[in-house]
């Protein structure tokens, strides 16, 4: 994407909005306090 | 910064996270906190995962869409987050 | 009941899980817990997704391996857990 | 595959082993608390 393209598409609400909300979703997965792995890292 | 910009950087100060790849419906890259070769092939396995899980997902119900995918290695864990304009691609180290 | 069904009743107990299936490293069944049409269609994807994305996760580094695959929809989330000689499919729903 | 077969697998110590193993990573998922689309589920 051109530079021009980028602003206008990172400055548009309705992306800003939407990848706003796909962020919290990945910082909620991110903090997830479990390991579901622990104890069972294979090799 | 602009918001887009403050977002990445928040997202990116979250704990093991070596890597974000932003890119548009079209596959094309709009934001990338890794190096170009590394965006590069990433962007290309991810992305085409992502499309092939979307369209396997509607085959076996129409009705139905993907929300997230999230790949668990040895070494790292990826989250892939799909939306109508955009795909947002997290890297978490785990060493 | 042996062992085996027994662990397989167990996590079939779990909120929420409406199906079950174990495949062979060369994708056959050994045990299914949903009816043989929705066994074979879910089977066929994701078998496919899971050595696809095992083999793309060995290109990008030759020594990571794929140890589990999660994949949420509206409807549902899918877990998979590959390992040398067997793949489980988890389907969870959530509504 | 044949009744003969799966018998012979799913008694096998080593695959029950590293089957039991990925059975309890996968309870563990299904446990986590966290539900990461809480108030975000789209349409």
């Amino acid at each position: 994407l051109s530079e021009e393209e980028k602003n206008r598409l990172t400055l548009d609400p309705e992306f800003l909005d939407s990848f706003n909300r796909s962020c919290k979703i990945i910082g909620r997965a991110l903090n997830e306090d479990i390991d579901i792995f622990i104890n069972y890292t294979k090799d | 910064m602009s918001d887009f910009e403050e977002t990445i950087r928040r997202l990116q100060s979250e704990k093991g996270v070596i890597g974000i790849i932003v890119v548009d419906s079209a596959g094309r890259v709009i934001h990338s906190t890794i190096d170009s070769d590394a965006t590069q092939s990433h962007t290309a396995f991810l992305q085409q995962l992502c499309e092939k899980t979307k369209t396997s997902i509607r085959e076996l119900d129409s009705s139905n869409d993907l929300t997230f995918l999230r790949l668990r290695t040895k070494k790292n864990e990826i989250m892939i987050a799909p939306d109508k304009d955009h795909v947002i691609m997290v890297i978490k180290d785990l060493s």
